[in-house]
């Protein structure tokens, strides 16, 4: 029974970790790659049986746990090191080992001749590790063990090449802020112990399902909290200030961790602890409301850029705030699907883009490309088929998944809810046009010889691509919250009698058809008027660029967020830290420590000078002493 | 009436002497005075029945200690040395003090202890201790002071000698 | 002629010899003044031994001479190696503890 | 057979041994052997030690200065039997890493690691007061040559400062230790240092709160806890290695070790009492200490001020009065001797690499010294308590605790989270990452056999404890209820949180 071997999921890419940390200085490149693609390998296999036998699985029998050992305890709480899997974590599993296995694929032929290839490999795998941590913890403690081990993962590999100065400060950005939210995740624990003295998933859901008499404001803090570790990981705004740099990275980390799985993590998370959104219903407002806010800015500023792998990072800022608007209207099946549709399409653009940085010599500016389609036809099919999975255009798998994230958010919230996801599905468009037609369409603007992609950099792409186009299958039957994939997920998201997601539709199907075909007919019109301006007028575009400056830097630099954070945050605390170094702790704690000793050095100084060395003096003293001590006797005795 | 006479110029003698120690610039003569003064002590002690003392006075002061001043004196060859009084205004006062201290501890003395009359255990008066007393005391109740007594006078003989080496 | 008579002169006795402490350059002067002080404790002490009768008084002068002995064995030693070291007796020239 | 005994004295007869011969190879094997030998015996307790007893376990009393009430008696409980281990585990990785590296006095320098053991080895077993005092005062000699003989440039102010500090804070203790065996007197049990019999005493609030004070202050010192922290990175900045990881992994704990040992049990309603102000210095250490931290240059202050901030975060955890907090607490001493002194013999190896420390001379090291690197990012990774390692598990159960105590102290203690990965990090990077800057020419080797020697088995243990701490918490489980239960048990603490909630 493949039921009981779960804990094996992580087990493989921990033994390839060994292996190859340990044993791996005399391993040649083809080894380390082997015996890393090896073990994720396998892994992905374990896990394809088990997601074979989850769908023969009645829907109740769906839930395998498997406790390994006591970790933490204290009192009667009890942490325990044990694994959960559910139809939610097998999805986010696939998505992992699926696009992970590819990547690692892609990553041999990538990254072939790098001085640290052993390195890269480790961490990798110690990312696939920490990843399946996350997910399959059966409790917030453990799932926090993955959350910062991802982090970390995160942290090494963007700074892979640390000799740059901007790659190390951009992984220990990302860490930083990660932590921010980890703090809120952290007391968001806290709190859960305190309250329930439990941190496991199935007993807090099953308290949660009961009448438990805890008040709302307590689960709304707590759903807060943990949001706040959601916000940081999944670079949500305002913590979303690493991603775009973190794009420093090897593209393959940009790929895995950047796009299909870490940053994911926080729709993942809150698909977990839906118990707690579904009982504190204010929170779900705030949670589409950052949501929508993060697609429309980060889309926006998505049109701004011009490096090709920020145009992705802030697109897939923006496409993560989808998903936390489908969590926010409690439609978190439809939030699932997104999160694997962009983990397929996102990781073929980043694989994509990889193949065209490497094509091209390392550049990554869109505006000294161009015309790439002749020179890598395959590259720019499939980065195409990409990037209109991306803007959501029939039959890709994202028109699917967006689609029921607008339609499904219009039902709670209403027109304004699905204005804001038209205005960010535009835009996406708009930078999914502006992308290709200038990077693989038009004049070439790249003087030089164009490598020709190899068999490791085409697979992953074709693989990824085919998924892309079919994968909408899982998406069908439309316009209803019973398709394929909702019927898989369902029972993850069973709370009780009350609370189940998949409900019957509140809105006429031929409203939702209308308004399906408006979004499409938008967004194709938008991508091709991008397509046509950015390959046939590339020359009017650039020089409108150019002409509105101040517009297109406050684009670029992301609204200058960074800089805010400069001046309200960074500055304040690095002056701080300083003068409480220069002035309150030399000068105050330690000058009142060594001011004792000064005062007790200045009176024995003063003091010293009594001794002049003649012994007349001495015995002086003591004549005086004696006199002021008979003074004292007799003021006792008259 | 005798014994007064004596008591009181006994006690001249010794002032007069003390004085002159302190006063006489040429240490000999100094030396000399003190053996005068020590002399009188002694008879002082006769007049009080400490006869032992009287003898130990006499003895140990002027026979060992006063002698070892001359031999010294005579050993570092002084010269002459006029009587400089330290100038300092400094140490007028404090002798000024000295001399204050001396009239409050007498006054002192008398206030407090002036009419009370030292009867002791009234049973067993004595003239004074006797010899064989004093020795008896000595040897039984206070043989371990006796003893240490001697163990420092062996030490500072030793010291003597190393302090003075070479 | 009683016991603060004896008194009395002992006090005086204690007075001439601090004042001599005070006031005079000499090393050995000074141990003359010491043997003075010493001598002024010990005529009280056995003025109080025969004014209460008892034997302590005059075994703590017998005490305190074999000190004074040894103190001027010593202190005379000490005068011989500071005329040694430093060539005169006079202390307002010897200042070594000046701190 | 007295174990506790054995366990104490045994660094002194190698010691012994050690003076026999004044040829190096004797000096540090005999040294090492000894250490080892040590490190061997401290890990008896763990066989004989049963977790379900409350009391002091493994006791040992000969009475030995009567007339004082003063006896030798030994002790442990779940509070001192991970410190053994710890101490003289320290104690083998100094020694180790000080291999050959003496240049002078060497016989002396290894005598007084081993006296230093004594010392601390004393400490943590002593169950007299007076005996305790003895070890506490006895372990500050060696820790105080160690600086003066074999510190860097400034060590005379560095040594006379620790010294002058601690026994500062050491004179209150005694005079409170004085008091206590009076009170004993007075009492009833006689004229008496016997922890035992001190724990059952009554004493009037007005008295425990002079106590507490006293104690406290000595034991703060010792932490050191924010006012009186500026010892700290002087001392380790001009202590040789050994001596800093030795003075931040061992030294530092026994602070919080007299805090729980003494503070609690005897003193329950001025704990109660001063716990609030406590709590806040300890926040204060915590923040400021991070702060701090990130404005050093110099390698051994930003760690030394790290501890500063680990330090104010234990004290937080103990004083929050749960069983969670005290048991972090614990857990957490035994972490940050491993980390700290792992960091102090990292930074150690840098500087005798690079013959700085200085941060932004540093650079690039990553490339030159992979091993090195590699280890370096391991224990950082565990001072800012990555999941997985020991660490995280300290962090929570403290963090945890003080949440219970009150949210906001949870809050911000938990800031620790984000300003540690802040410092350790851009330290990390400064060090390791981005062009070299100015050892370039400096021919530098990657660790030697020697020295992954001793830190093999440190990160063996970083993560053992990180990934099975149940072995260690179940051990403290009992002991850590116990010293709760004098505080929950007093009959005047029970009054005090009763009238609380007649005003709620």
């Amino acid at each position: 029974m493949l039921f009981k071997a779960i804990y094996l999921l992580p087990l493989l890419p921990a033994i390839g970790v060994l292996i190859n940390g340990l044993l791996g200085k005399r391993f040649g490149e083809k080894t380390v790659a082997f015996v890393a693609c090896t073990s994720v390998g396998l892994s992905l296999i374990l896990a394809i049986g088990i997601l074979h036998q989850m769908l023969i699985a009645s829907p109740a029998e769906r839930v395998i746990t498997s406790s390994l050992y006591r970790w933490i305890s204290d009192g009667s709480l009890q942490i325990n090191v044990g694994f959960l899997i559910d139809p939610l974590a097998i999805a986010m599993i696939m998505v992992i080992l699926f696009v992970g296995f590819i990547i690692h694929f892609y990553s041999i032929g990538y990254m072939e001749g790098e001085p640290g290839y052993r390195r890269f490999f480790v961490h990798l795998n110690l990312f696939i590790f920490f990843m399946l941590i996350l997910v399959m913890g059966d409790n917030l403690i453990l799932t926090f063990v993955g959350w910062e081990g991802v982090g970390l993962c995160s942290y090494l590999l963007i700074g892979h090449w640390y000799e740059k100065k901007s790659a190390s400060d951009a992984g220990r950005k990302a860490f930083v802020v990660n932590r921010v939210g980890d703090f809120g995740f952290m007391l968001g624990i806290f709190l859960v112990i305190v309250t329930f003295n439990t941190v496991n998933f199935v007993e807090l859901k099953t308290i949660l399902a009961g009448n438990h008499g805890i008040p709302t404001v307590t689960l709304a803090i707590i759903s807060l909290l943990l949001f706040t570790g959601a916000v940081g990981k999944s670079a949500q705004f305002p913590l979303h200030v690493w991603l775009p740099d973190a794009m420093e990275g090897p593209t393959p980390v940009s790929a895995l961790i950047h796009a299909a799985t870490m940053v994911n993590a926080g729709v993942y998370f809150m698909c977990r602890i839906f118990p707690f959104l579904q009982q504190s219903q204010f929170v779900l407002p705030i949670i589409a409301l950052v949501g929508m806010i993060t697609a429309v800015y980060a889309a926006c500023c998505a049109v701004g850029q011009k490096d090709i792998k920020k145009v992705l990072a802030y697109s897939t800022i923006s496409q993560i705030g989808y998903m936390f608007m489908a969590v926010g209207c409690g439609i978190y099946v439809a939030g699932m699907f997104h999160l694997v549709a962009h983990g397929i399409f996102k990781g073929l653009l980043f694989l994509g883009s990889g193949a065209v940085i490497h094509a091209v010599k390392g550049e990554q500016d869109i505006v000294n490309m161009g015309g790439l389609i002749k020179t890598i036809p395959v590259t720019a099919i499939t980065f195409l088929i990409g990037l209109l999975a991306l803007a959501g255009i029939f039959p890709m798998v994202g028109f699917f998944s967006k689609d029921a994230i607008i339609m499904g958010g219009y039902e709670t919230y209403g027109i304004v809810y699905w204005l804001f996801g038209f205005g960010g599905a535009i835009l996406t468009a708009l930078y999914c046009g502006k992308l290709f037609g200038m990077a693989f369409l038009g004049e070439s603007n790249f003087t030089g010889h164009v490598h020709k992609p190899n068999f490791f950099f085409k697979a992953p792409l074709v693989i990824l691509a085919v998924c892309a186009v079919f994968l909408g299958i899982l998406g069908i039957p439309m316009f209803t919250k019973n398709t394929y994939f909702a019927q898989f997920m369902g029972s993850s998201f069973n709370l009780g009698a009350g609370g189940h997601a998949a409900a019957g539709h509140g809105i006429p199907l031929s409203l939702e058809i209308a308004f399906t075909l408006i979004l499409s007919v938008f967004a194709i019109a938008a991508i091709v008027l991008a397509l046509f301006m950015y390959s046939k007028h590339r020359k009017t575009m650039v020089d409108f660029e150019s002409r509105h400056k101040g517009l297109m830097m406050f684009l670029l630099k992301g609204f200058w967020i960074d800089k805010l954070y400069d001046t309200i945050w960074v500055r304040p605390l690095k002056w701080i830290s300083f003068y409480s170094d220069s002035v309150c702790d030399h000068r105050i704690v330690d000058g009142a420590v060594n001011g004792t000793g000064k005062i007790a050095m200045e009176v024995g100084k003063t003091l010293s000078r009594m001794q002049t060395g003649y012994v007349r003096y001495y015995a002086v003293s003591i004549v005086f002493g004696v006199f002021v001590l008979v003074g004292i006797t007799m003021m006792f005795l008259f | 009436m005798i014994e007064q006479a004596v008591f009181w110029m006994l006690g001249a003698v010794m002032i007069v002497g003390a004085l002159g120690v302190i006063l006489l610039p040429n240490t000999i003569n100094s030396v000399m005075l003190l053996l005068l003064s020590m002399l009188a002590l002694a008879g002082i002690y006769v007049l009080m029945g400490a006869h032992v003392v009287a003898l130990f006075q006499i003895i140990i002061y002027i026979g060992a200690v006063l002698v070892l001043f001359i031999y010294v004196i005579m050993l570092l060859n002084l010269k002459e040395q006029g009587l400089k009084l330290p100038m300092q205004t400094f140490t007028y006062i404090i002798s000024g003090f000295s001399l204050g201290l001396l009239v409050v501890v007498v006054w002192l003395f008398w206030q407090s202890l002036w009419g009370t009359t030292f009867t002791g255990g009234a049973g067993n008066l004595k003239a004074s201790a006797t010899v064989h007393q004093l020795a008896v005391d000595l040897f039984s109740q206070h043989i371990l002071i006796f003893e240490l007594t001697s163990v420092l006078l062996l030490v500072a003989a030793i010291g003597a000698i190393i302090i003075s080496k070479k | 002629m009683g016991f603060y008579h004896f008194l009395s002169l002992g006090i005086i006795l204690f007075a001439i010899g601090v004042v001599g402490f005070v006031i005079r350059n000499n090393t050995i002067v000074l141990l003359l003044s010491v043997e003075l002080m010493l001598n002024s404790v010990n005529l009280i002490f056995v003025a109080f031994s025969r004014y209460l009768y008892g034997t302590e008084g005059q075994i703590y002068v017998f005490i305190i001479m074999t000190i004074a002995a040894a103190e001027v064995a010593v202190g005379l030693a000490i005068v011989v190696s500071i005329y040694r070291l430093f060539g005169t007796l006079d202390i307002s020239k010897i200042k070594l503890l000046k701190g | 057979m007295p174990i506790l005994t054995l366990i104490v004295f045994l660094p002194l007869v190698g010691s012994i041994v050690v003076l026999f011969n004044r040829e190096r190879m004797w000096v540090q094997t005999v040294s090492l052997v000894t250490a080892l030998l040590s490190f061997i015996t401290t890990l008896i307790p763990f066989w004989v030690f049963k977790s379900d007893v409350s009391s002091f376990q493994m006791q040992e009393l000969i009475p030995w200065i009567t007339s004082l009430g003063i006896s030798y008696h030994l002790g442990i409980d779940g509070l001192s039997l991970f410190l053994l281990p710890l101490t003289s585990f320290l104690t083998v990785a100094c020694i180790l890493i000080s291999w050959n590296h003496i240049k002078i006095k060497e016989q002396l320098y290894f005598v007084m690691f081993l006296w230093l053991e004594v010392g601390v080895l004393g400490v943590f077993v002593a169950l007299d007061v007076f005996l305790f005092y003895i070890f506490w005062e006895v372990m500050l000699i060696p820790m105080f040559l160690i600086i003066l003989i074999w510190g860097s440039d400034n060590r005379r102010y560095a040594a006379v400062k620790f010294l002058i500090y601690t026994m500062a804070g050491s004179v209150f203790m005694l005079i409170a230790i004085i008091v206590m065996a009076f009170l004993n007197q007075n009492m009833g049990s006689g004229f008496g240092f016997d922890l035992v019999d001190w724990i059952k005493l009554d004493i009037p609030f007005n008295l425990q709160a002079w106590l507490f004070v006293a104690f406290f202050v000595a034991f703060a010192i010792k932490v050191p806890l924010f006012p009186f922290h500026t010892w700290l990175p002087d001392a380790h900045v001009q202590a040789p290695t050994a001596g800093s990881a030795i003075l931040a992994g061992i030294l530092l704990k026994m602070g919080i070790y007299g805090m729980l040992r003494f503070c609690y049990p005897l003193f329950p309603e001025a704990v109660v009492y001063f716990t609030p102000t406590i709590i806040v210095l300890g926040l204060v250490g915590v923040i400021y200490g991070a702060f701090l931290a990130f404005a050093q240059t110099d390698l051994k202050k930003l760690v030394a001020y790290s501890s500063i901030s680990h330090m104010g975060l234990i004290v937080v955890g103990i004083f929050a009065l749960n069983a969670t907090g005290i048991k972090g607490g614990i857990i957490q001493m035994v972490n940050h001797g491993l980390s700290t002194g792992a960091l102090f013999i990292l930074v150690g190896a840098l500087y005798e690499r690079t013959h700085t420390r200085d941060m932004d001379k540093l650079g690039g090291l990553a490339t030159r010294v992979p091993v090195l690197a590699t280890f370096f990012m391991i224990i950082v990774l565990s001072s800012i308590g990555l999941p997985g390692m020991n660490g995280f598990v300290g962090e929570v159960l403290l963090l945890l605790g003080a949440f219970k105590y009150k949210w906001w102290v949870g809050g911000l203690g938990a800031t620790t989270l984000i300003l540690g990965a802040v410092y350790m990090l851009w330290m990390y990077q400064r060090v390791m990452f981005e062009k070299e800057r100015s050892c370039g020419d400096l021919i530098i080797h990657d660790f030697c056999l020697r020295e992954k020697i001793v830190m093999v088995p440190i990160v063996l243990l970083i993560f053992f404890i990180g990934l099975f701490p149940s072995f260690f918490l179940d051990k403290m489980d009992t002991s850590a209820n116990k010293l709760l239960s004098y505080i929950n048990n007093s009959p005047a603490v029970v009054a005090m949180v009763d009238n609380d909630k007649v005003i709620k």
